[in-house]
């Protein structure tokens, strides 16, 4: 098991730098992927808890497999492989092609890296390897729009990184110690642990796409390749929430500063975000926001594991079964976008589409029986209890998610379906079975979700170990009444805005047009200010000094001082007076 | 420039002319009133070496004390005072741009009045300086005093356009020329070799020894005030030394 | 008598491999190329050699040691310690790669004798610098690198060129005549000192406190100036206008390292930290060098010309050593030292790509180095190693240094320094990652000295690519395999516990 | 039978007197090196004589002190003896190429006459550092004077007459300043050995005025700033060789006199504020005569005026070693390194202005001018000279390794220990300036030329000679045990802090 631990990281790196050489074709990168992200996914469906110490590396770096980053490690690993091959049939034609898939494999390197680190520096090297790496996905495609996104994504990476390290590097002075098994409660023993916590979640959060920190995901996620955006949205946005698990000191001590702050984060992109996506056109827009969404309820979670660290177990539990189903899903609804494409068009194909994005949006949105339903009413279940507030915001707050999800997705399915209907954007590639199978497949893993990463093997942690809840009737009623209000609040919406003139599109990003403004502000300001030009900053004042004496040369006075000196009635003055200077002085 | 700038101007250098005479002045008398307060205080009675000279004077070869000092107690002085007179000479060569006499023309006019006089004199000044060389054994006199008597007779010479000294080799004038440097210059190193203290003269045959040297310093001093007489830059000028470039070398 | 014992004449063997080379090469006829070439080479790996043998030998317990009275307590002397080794084993291999480099990248220009000739001597001046085992003969090669390094500055000989040998000599003279004076206050304080871990002055002076603060402040004035900390770094940027060798060799390894490990040598050797902290020395000099990593990097963005960029960033990298150096405690005392060595490479590794793309592709602005990277892939990924370095995202050399600076400051309870070590980080990213966007990234330009320079030609000549690589990988190296017990910050620690030991 | 102490003014003289009468080109060269060669080999003798056996004393005339005049060597006269033989000697080797091969540049009287006055020179530098008798001095200074004169004019150049005339003046001022002094200190000790004057008692305003007008007299003559108006033209006009001779050996001369009447006639160090006084001469001199040099545009001149300016630091030891008004001294345990320091800044100063002079001596035969704007190329095409004048530069600026740096070095810490730390603030703020001027003068040397120049060649030996020399000033920096131990012997500092 330890050499496939070693081969999940080195696996892709090698891929990245063998695909990098011009000569391996479109097909054979596909296949590279696909096997460079076999070692993770099967660590992740077979492998039990181990450790694997590689003391020379980084600050003594460690690897291994838990039953937490294992369940991550499989929907990341099916989404990498998936979308891999899927990227095999689209960049058949792309002349950056050897550019995509070597940004794209070392994506993925970061991604199984951060995944199986047990250690932070190892950690944030693969995170950082990670973030970087996909900007060359993000920005793939050239041009005014990816180039803005890849702006706005790698600005707020680098801030994210720095919140992070900031985090890390406060965490280990205060005696967390770089190994992952003990960090979490180093962290929670540490004297400024709301501050770490702080850094922490907003740092990994800048990945996770949390309010307010999220602005780059809406401007990045569409301009990507689209299967780049699957595992943007599916595998790598969740490394943001699997640090967050790994490095929080959740379930160790409540954080009573940060977590109110996190929940009302958390509640505010749920809502915000489902709302701002709606009123979005461009299909991988709206599901951008979705993400944001989405993630903002795994944040609520998080917050509430903060508020109470004797529920986190639980919270836990099910906040793998909630990310596991929604990467799934998230991935095939970014590839059904694709495959939409190829699909129009053609009316069998067409439908399937259709009713494949179905299916993904409706496990999005919690429909029983399939894997959102479940984990959702997982975590209603761990959330909610005695005396936890947080947990009955979150109890009250997944049914009111549910109808905003029905809302946004539901309004991605009619852009779709509009879409297709006018062969907008046909592709003019065939949808192939090597595309089709993918998309299939993570469709299906994504109904599927809860019962592929149940039971687990091992217990995640000392604590009470969660079930898969088994969903009764009542619980089906109560997961469906939410759609049901969502698809009528969006027939209601669409039909009044049909009445309504055509106002503009809501711009992507929204925080961001403030951030800019804010900055642009700053430096505006800064330039009123007027400080001192940078010209006079040199304070080159030496070369100066010397200028001066040199032109000095123009000036007469030293010469004219000079020369005096040389006539003889002044040198003659002078040598008399020093004999009496020299004589009175002693004299004196 | 205007008038008025040019009457400031005059004004200004004058009133600092007139600054520098009040300085120079109070300076001066200073420094005078300093020299005339030490030497009152300077401590009375018989002070110096005189008297010790002069009890020594035995053992010198000479009977004056003057002459004594001089080539005797401290000849060493002496020998680098006619470095010194050596020296001067090697400069006026310098100045002229050569070191030889050859091309120094006698003064054109021949006056039949001054020709006489020369020759009447000639032999004069040079039994005086003769007379003069000896003297300095007894009473005031000696080498320094003797040169010069016959150095003005090379004067007189020159003046009245009768050849001499430049009618003689150059390499013989460089020996008349060194000849008392040389003089002093033998007595150290055979002192030296005789295992005497340098420049000592051995009381018996110091008397010899020291008229022996005076003749010789006669000789390199005469011929010095003569070539000092001759190769005046002035009887004609020389060659470099344009008298437009001195002037304003100066006043840079 | 003794055989002659080669701990003692190992030490002045080391120095003169370079120094009678440089003597040599200026006896050559100018058309000499080869032998130039190769004699440098082979008194460089000569070089490589006695320093590994240096480093064995000491590391197996042997000390080595060359004193030489040159008068009344005032000795010239050699001697090797856990921090001397740092530094020269840095310069000499560093040598070793830039002469390969000057080679290829002087070809066919003038003078050649005298740039080859005083860049050994600028070695021996820099390792003599490192070997130093008193404040005077730290101060003589300190002074002697200023010289030998100010014919290399104005090579060129155009106009632009003297003026700026002029601004450096006037800044590195100042200072090193400041330091002078704080050294020899210091002599007449406490008489001859050598140095020694953990610090001598405490042992020596009772109470002088208000002299040995205006002695630091002086000395740090005077190796602040090479160590370019704001306002004394004017000289830096200037200085760009050298060839790239010499720039890379300035930068990374000779004269600002003499600055930076003339403090670490004052504060650690000479004052011992605990008393520096004592007398209250330190902060003022860490907000100084907080202050330049600041203003280094916002001076850094606004330059267009590349080496004028990289210049500002050495002002800004520079000072974290100075900035570690500050902080007591072990882990930020090695990340100090460790980025003695990481900067050493990352900056070189820049250096050599700036030269090589101005060689072969005439560019010296940043603005014209749009699609680069097509055209020269591997320089440009040369350049993006070592730009990550500098941000110090991992596995970069970089990313160890920042990271234990910033946990020693944590745990020295000095927590704004991390808020400097983020903005920097920033700011770096600022500067450095535009630059690699649009190289990789960005539309391809007309080149427009592509007849001149060689149409066809995608990449640099060998010989500047060999050391390019090189450094290249160490900088990721030197970061991935930190904790190996032959890395950089496995040395780096062992030399700061000996200058923790003696308090 | 061999006595060093005179046979290194006999040498001297006796080669001066053979080039006097054997002017001819076939002579000349064997009399010159036998000179050298005879009078180095008394040199050593003599130091060797010193090192072993200590201070010397011999008796001229048979007449022993105060008839007659006594010769002294200590450990002071030997090393000021051995800096002018080796500075010196190395001036003669340039001065044979430059006065024989480089014949078009020369006037004949310069060949013909440079030898028998610098031997002369020679003789009377020895005899003054040996001497022991103040009027016996004042013959020799005048010697010296006078020798001087006439080589400044052996260029023959009409600014070269013009500066000799206001050097004679100036220097006969200074002569009759001193002489003046003698006759009081005669009157007032009859006496004037001075040994046998340093033994008597202190006399009261004679002696004060004596030592006004012989420190002014030999200031004057040293050339300290405010009394520095001669030098630069003198120095800068006369030929290259005879520019290093001045420069770096006839200053120090009467520096030394004003040396020895500090320590060993009238104490000096009870004179704190007439110490205090010539520090601060000294100090204007290193900050005026800097300034001056960086506003040249010739390189004699430019060099010229860095004497002034170097000169200011030799009088830096009178405050170092002067006592304060409470008694004790100024520098109680720095002494040593004051006296040392400032001698090996005398040391290392001619070997370096004598490199300099005659580097620009070559720059001036290869370019045909000396202005500074000229030197384009210079690093180019006179390797060896830019070199040697940038090697002397290093010892000016006083930086390591080198004599100057070793001088500096000494002098700092004597200042500091003796917490007069404003003297370190002008030798500091002298030493950037000085920094200022090497490198204007090197600048241009590193400047490409515009257009190929014709040039005149350059022959090794010149080159050469002014490089040994450059070398020779930094080498002197890397030893000063022995310089050390030298200067004690016969305790010419009577202060000295004794090991």
């Amino acid at each position: 098991m330890n050499h496939l631990l070693t081969l999940a990281i080195l696996l892709p790196a090698i891929g990245s730098l063998a695909v990098f050489s011009r000569f391996i074709g479109a097909r054979a990168s596909g296949v590279v992927c696909a096997v460079a992200a076999a070692p993770a996914l099967l660590l992740g469906l077979f492998a039990s808890t181990m450790e694997h110490d590689v003391a020379w590396m980084l600050l003594g770096a460690t690897f291994g497999v838990d039953p937490v980053s294992r369940i991550f490690l499989i929907f990341t690993g099916a989404l990498w492989m998936a979308c891999g091959l899927y990227s095999a049939s689209t960049m058949r034609s792309d002349p950056r092609r050897s550019a995509y898939f070597f940004f794209f494999l070392l994506s993925m390197t970061g991604n199984f890296g951060l995944l199986l680190a047990r250690d932070v520096g190892a950690f944030y090297c693969f995170f950082a390897l990670m973030t970087f790496a996909a900007y060359g996905l993000v920005v793939h495609e050239r041009g005014a729009g990816p180039r803005r996104a890849g702006r706005v994504y790698i600005v707020m990476s680098i801030l994210g990184e720095l919140l992070l390290l900031a985090g890390l590097i406060f965490a280990v002075a205060a005696g967390a110690g770089i190994d992952m098994a003990d960090f979490a409660s180093g962290v929670a023993a540490a004297p400024n642990q709301e501050l770490i916590t702080a850094l922490l979640f907003f740092g990994l959060g800048v990945k996770a796409g949390a309010i307010p920190v999220h602005v780059w995901l809406p401007l990045a996620h569409p301009v990507a390749p689209t299967p780049a955006s699957a595992v943007l949205s599916g595998a790598m946005i969740k490394a943001g929430l699997f640090g967050w698990i790994v490095m929080l000191p959740l379930g160790w001590s409540p954080a009573p500063a940060i977590a109110p702050l996190v929940v009302t984060l958390g509640l505010l992109g749920a809502f915000g975000a489902a709302i701002y996506g709606a009123l979005q056109r461009d299909p991988k827009t709206i599901l951008a926001y979705s993400s944001v969404s989405q993630m903002s309820v795994m944040v609520v979670a998080i917050g509430a594991g903060l508020m109470a660290p004797d529920r986190w177990p639980l919270i836990l539990g099910a906040l793998a079964i909630y990310a596991c189903s929604h990467g799934f899903a998230k991935g095939a609804l970014f590839l059904g976008v694709a495959v939409a494409k190829q699909a129009a068009g053609r009316d069998m194909l067409r439908r399937m589409t259709m009713m494949g994005l179905a299916l993904a949006a409706l496990t999005i949105a919690g429909a029983p029986p399939l894997g959102g339903a479940i984990a959702k009413k997982s975590l209603k279940a761990a959330a909610a209890g005695p005396e936890s507030p947080s947990g009955d915001a979150l109890a009250l707050l997944i049914p009111l998610t549910a109808i905003m999800t029905t809302v946004v997705l539901g309004k991605f399915i009619l852009v779709m379906a509009g879409a297709m209907r006018t062969n907008e954007g046909k592709s003019a590639v065939r949808l192939s079975p090597w595309m089709a199978a993918p998309w299939l497949t993570l469709t299906l893993g994504a109904a599927a979700a809860a019962w592929l990463i149940a039971p687990p093997t091992e217990p995640m942690t000392d604590a009470p170990q969660p079930t898969i809840p088994s969903l009764s009737a009542g619980d089906a009623l109560a997961a469906l009444w939410p759609i049901a209000l969502g698809v009528l609040v969006l027939a209601i919406t669409m039909r009044l805005a049909r009445s309504l003139p055509k106002a503009p599109a809501a711009p992507a990003g929204d925080l961001l047009s403030l951030y800019t403004l804010a900055s642009r502000a700053t430096v505006a300001a800064g330039r009123r200010t007027r400080l001192p030009g940078p010209a006079r900053w040199k304070l080159d004042f030496v070369p100066l000094v010397l200028d001066s004496i040199e032109q000095s040369r123009r000036g007469e006075t030293l010469t004219n001082i000079e020369r005096a000196m040389k006539t003889w009635p002044v040198a003659g003055a002078v040598f008399v007076m020093i004999v009496i200077t020299l004589a009175a002085m002693i004299i004196l | 420039m205007t008038r008025h700038d040019a009457t400031l101007r005059r004004r200004r250098r004058r009133a600092l002319l007139r600054v520098r005479i009040v300085v120079a002045g109070a300076g001066a008398l200073a420094l005078a009133l300093l020299l005339v307060a030490a030497v009152l205080e300077l401590p009375e009675g018989p002070l110096g070496l005189a008297e010790e000279a002069a009890a020594q004077l035995a053992h010198t070869g000479v009977d004056h004390a003057v002459t004594a000092v001089l080539l005797n107690y401290r000849s060493y002085d002496t020998w680098l005072e006619v470095g010194v007179l050596l020296l001067a000479v090697m400069a006026i060569f310098a100045l002229r741009g050569g070191a030889h006499l050859e091309n120094v023309r006698p003064a054109p006019r021949r006056d039949p009045l001054l020709t006489w006089l020369t020759r009447l004199l000639i032999p004069m000044l040079t039994l005086t300086a003769g007379y003069l060389l000896w003297l300095g054994k007894f009473a005031p006199g000696g080498a320094f005093q003797a040169g010069v008597v016959l150095g003005a007779a090379g004067a007189m010479l020159r003046l009245s356009g009768t050849p001499s000294l430049d009618r003689i080799g150059d390499v013989a004038i460089r020996i008349l020329l060194a000849v008392g440097f040389l003089a002093f210059l033998v007595a150290a190193v055979a002192t030296r070799l005789a295992g005497l203290d340098m420049l000592e003269l051995p009381p018996g045959r110091a008397g010899d020894i020291i008229l022996m040297v005076e003749t010789l310093a006669t000789i390199s001093i005469a011929t010095t005030c003569a070539v000092l007489v001759m190769a005046m830059p002035g009887a004609e000028s020389p060659p470099a030394i344009a008298a437009k470039d001195v002037r304003k070398e100066a006043r840079t | 008598m003794p055989a002659i014992d080669y701990t003692f004449w190992i030490l002045p063997a080391i120095l003169a491999t370079s120094f009678i080379t440089g003597v040599a090469t200026f006896f050559l006829k100018e058309t000499h190329a080869n032998l130039r070439a190769w004699m440098n080479m082979l008194a460089a790996a000569v070089k490589v050699a006695l320093v590994v043998a240096v480093m064995e030998g000491f590391f197996s317990g042997e000390s080595f040691e060359m004193r030489f009275s040159i008068a009344l307590g005032f000795d010239f002397l050699l001697r090797i310690d856990a921090l001397s080794l740092l530094l020269t084993a840095l310069s000499t291999a560093l040598w070793f790669l830039t002469t390969l480099y000057a080679v290829g990248y002087m070809k066919g220009s003038e003078n050649l004798n005298r740039f080859f000739g005083f860049f050994s001597l600028c070695v021996t001046a820099s390792v003599g610098v490192a070997i130093a085992g008193n404040l005077i003969t730290f101060f003589i090669f300190y002074e002697f690198l200023t010289l030998a390094t100010y014919p290399l500055v104005v090579h060129k000989g155009t106009e632009r060129a003297v003026a700026a040998g002029r601004t450096y000599i006037w800044y590195t003279l100042t200072g090193g005549s400041v330091l002078f004076i704080g050294i020899v206050w210091l002599y007449v304080l406490t008489g001859p000192v050598d140095f020694t871990p953990g610090g001598v002055v405490a042992g020596l002076v009772d109470d002088h406190p208000i002299e040995l603060i205006a002695i630091f402040a002086i000395m740090m004035l005077g190796l602040g100036v090479k160590a370019s900390l704001v306002p004394l770094h004017g000289w830096l940027p200037v200085a760009m206008i050298a060839p790239a060798p010499v720039s890379a060799l300035l930068h990374a390894v000779a004269v600002v390292k003499a600055g930076a490990f003339g403090i670490v040598r004052v504060i650690y050797d000479v004052y011992g930290i605990a008393f520096s902290a004592t007398l209250g020395v330190l902060t003022p000099l860490a907000v100084v060098a907080a202050i330049t990593i600041i203003y280094g990097s916002l001076r850094a963005l606004g330059q267009d010309e590349l080496k004028k960029r990289l210049a500002y960033s050495t002002v800004s990298q520079l000072s974290y050593i100075t900035l570690g150096a500050t902080i007591p405690g072990l882990m930020s005392t090695t990340g100090s030292l460790v980025h003695l060595i990481h900067q050493g490479v990352m900056k070189i590794t820049l250096f050599f790509c700036a030269g090589a793309i101005q060689i072969t592709m005439g560019m010296t602005r940043v603005s014209e180095m749009s699609g680069l990277a097509r055209r020269m892939p591997v320089t440009c990924a040369c350049f993006t190693i070592g730009a990550f370095g500098m941000i110090g995202a991992p596995p970069t050399a970089g990313f160890i240094s920042k990271w234990h600076i910033g946990v020693g400051s944590a745990q020295a309870g000095q927590e704004w320094v991390i808020l400097v070590l983020l903005i920097s980080s920033a700011l770096n990213a600022a500067y450095f990652l535009p630059i690699v966007r649009s190289m990789w990234f960005g539309e391809e330009r007309r080149f427009a000295l592509e007849a001149s320079t060689g149409a066809g030609r995608r990449e640099a000549h060998e010989s500047l690519l060999v050391p390019m690589i090189v450094t290249a990988l160490c900088s990721i190296l030197f970061g991935l395999l930190a904790s190996w017990s032959l890395s950089p910050l496995n040395m780096a620690r062992i030399i700061a516990e000996t200058l923790y030991i003696t308090e | 039978m061999i006595e060093p102490m005179a046979w290194c003014i006999l040498a001297p003289f006796i080669g001066a007197s053979l080039a006097f009468l054997l002017p001819g080109r076939v002579w000349r060269r064997p009399i010159a090196i036998g000179a050298i060669g005879a009078t180095l080999a008394s040199v050593w003798m003599l130091t060797s004589q010193v090192w072993n056996s200590g201070a010397q004393r011999m008796d001229l005339s048979g007449w022993p002190a105060p008839l007659g005049i006594g010769l002294a060597a200590d450990g002071f006269s030997v090393f000021m003896i051995v800096m002018t033989g080796v500075v010196g000697s190395l001036i003669g080797a340039y001065a044979l190429w430059h006065y024989s091969d480089l014949s078009d540049a020369t006037e004949p009287a310069e060949r013909r006459l440079f030898w028998p006055l610098w031997l002369i020179l020679w003789g009377s530098l020895n005899a003054i550092y040996l001497s022991s008798d103040i009027f016996n001095i004042y013959v020799a200074l005048e010697v010296i004077t006078l020798a001087a004169v006439a080589l400044i004019t052996l260029s023959g150049k009409a600014e070269a007459l013009v500066a000799a005339m206001r050097y004679l003046l100036a220097a006969f001022l200074g002569s009759l300043s001193y002489l003046m002094g003698v006759a009081l200190l005669y009157a007032t000790h009859g006496a004037l050995d001075l040994v046998i004057i340093a033994d008597q008692e202190r006399a009261g305003l004679p002696e004060v005025g004596a030592f006004a007008l012989m420190a002014t007299g030999l200031a004057l003559k040293t050339a300290l700033f405010p009394m520095h108006f001669w030098l630069p033209p003198a120095h800068s006009k006369a030929a290259a060789p005879v520019s290093a001779i001045l420069s770096a050996l006839v200053v120090k001369a009467s520096f030394y006199v004003l040396l020895r009447l500090w320590f060993g006639v009238f104490d000096g160090p009870a004179m704190y504020a007439v110490g205090i006084l010539l520090g601060t001469l000294g100090s204007a001199a290193i900050i005026w005569g800097a300034f001056q040099a960086l506003r040249q545009m010739s390189l004699k001149l430019l060099i010229a005026h860095s004497t002034v300016a170097q000169i200011g630091y030799l009088f830096l030891i009178f405050p170092l070693t002067a006592r304060r008004p409470s008694g004790e001294l100024a520098a109680a345990g720095w002494i040593t390194e004051a006296c040392t320091g400032v001698s090996y800044h005398a040391l290392s100063h001619a070997l370096a202005k004598a490199a300099m002079f005659l580097g620009a001596g070559v720059v001036l035969h290869v370019y045909g001018s000396d202005l500074l704007t000229n030197m384009r190329g210079m690093s180019r095409r006179l390797p060896i000279t830019t070199f040697a004048l940038a090697i002397a530069g290093v010892s000016l600026m006083g930086l390591p390794p080198s004599g100057g740096f070793a001088a500096k070095w000494l002098i700092v810490t004597a200042a500091l220990g003796a917490g007069q730390w404003w003297w370190v603030l002008v030798i500091l703020i002298g030493g950037l300036l000085t920094a200022g001027y090497i490198f204007l003068m090197l600048r241009w040397a590193f400047i490409s030329e515009d257009a190929p120049i014709q040039l005149r060649p350059a022959n090794m030996p010149i080159q050469l000679a002014a490089l040994a020399l450059a070398l020779l000033s930094v080498l002197v920096g890397f030893r000063l045990e022995e310089p050390f131990q030298l200067l004690v012997i016969g305790d010419p500092f009577p202060i000295f802090d004794l090991p």
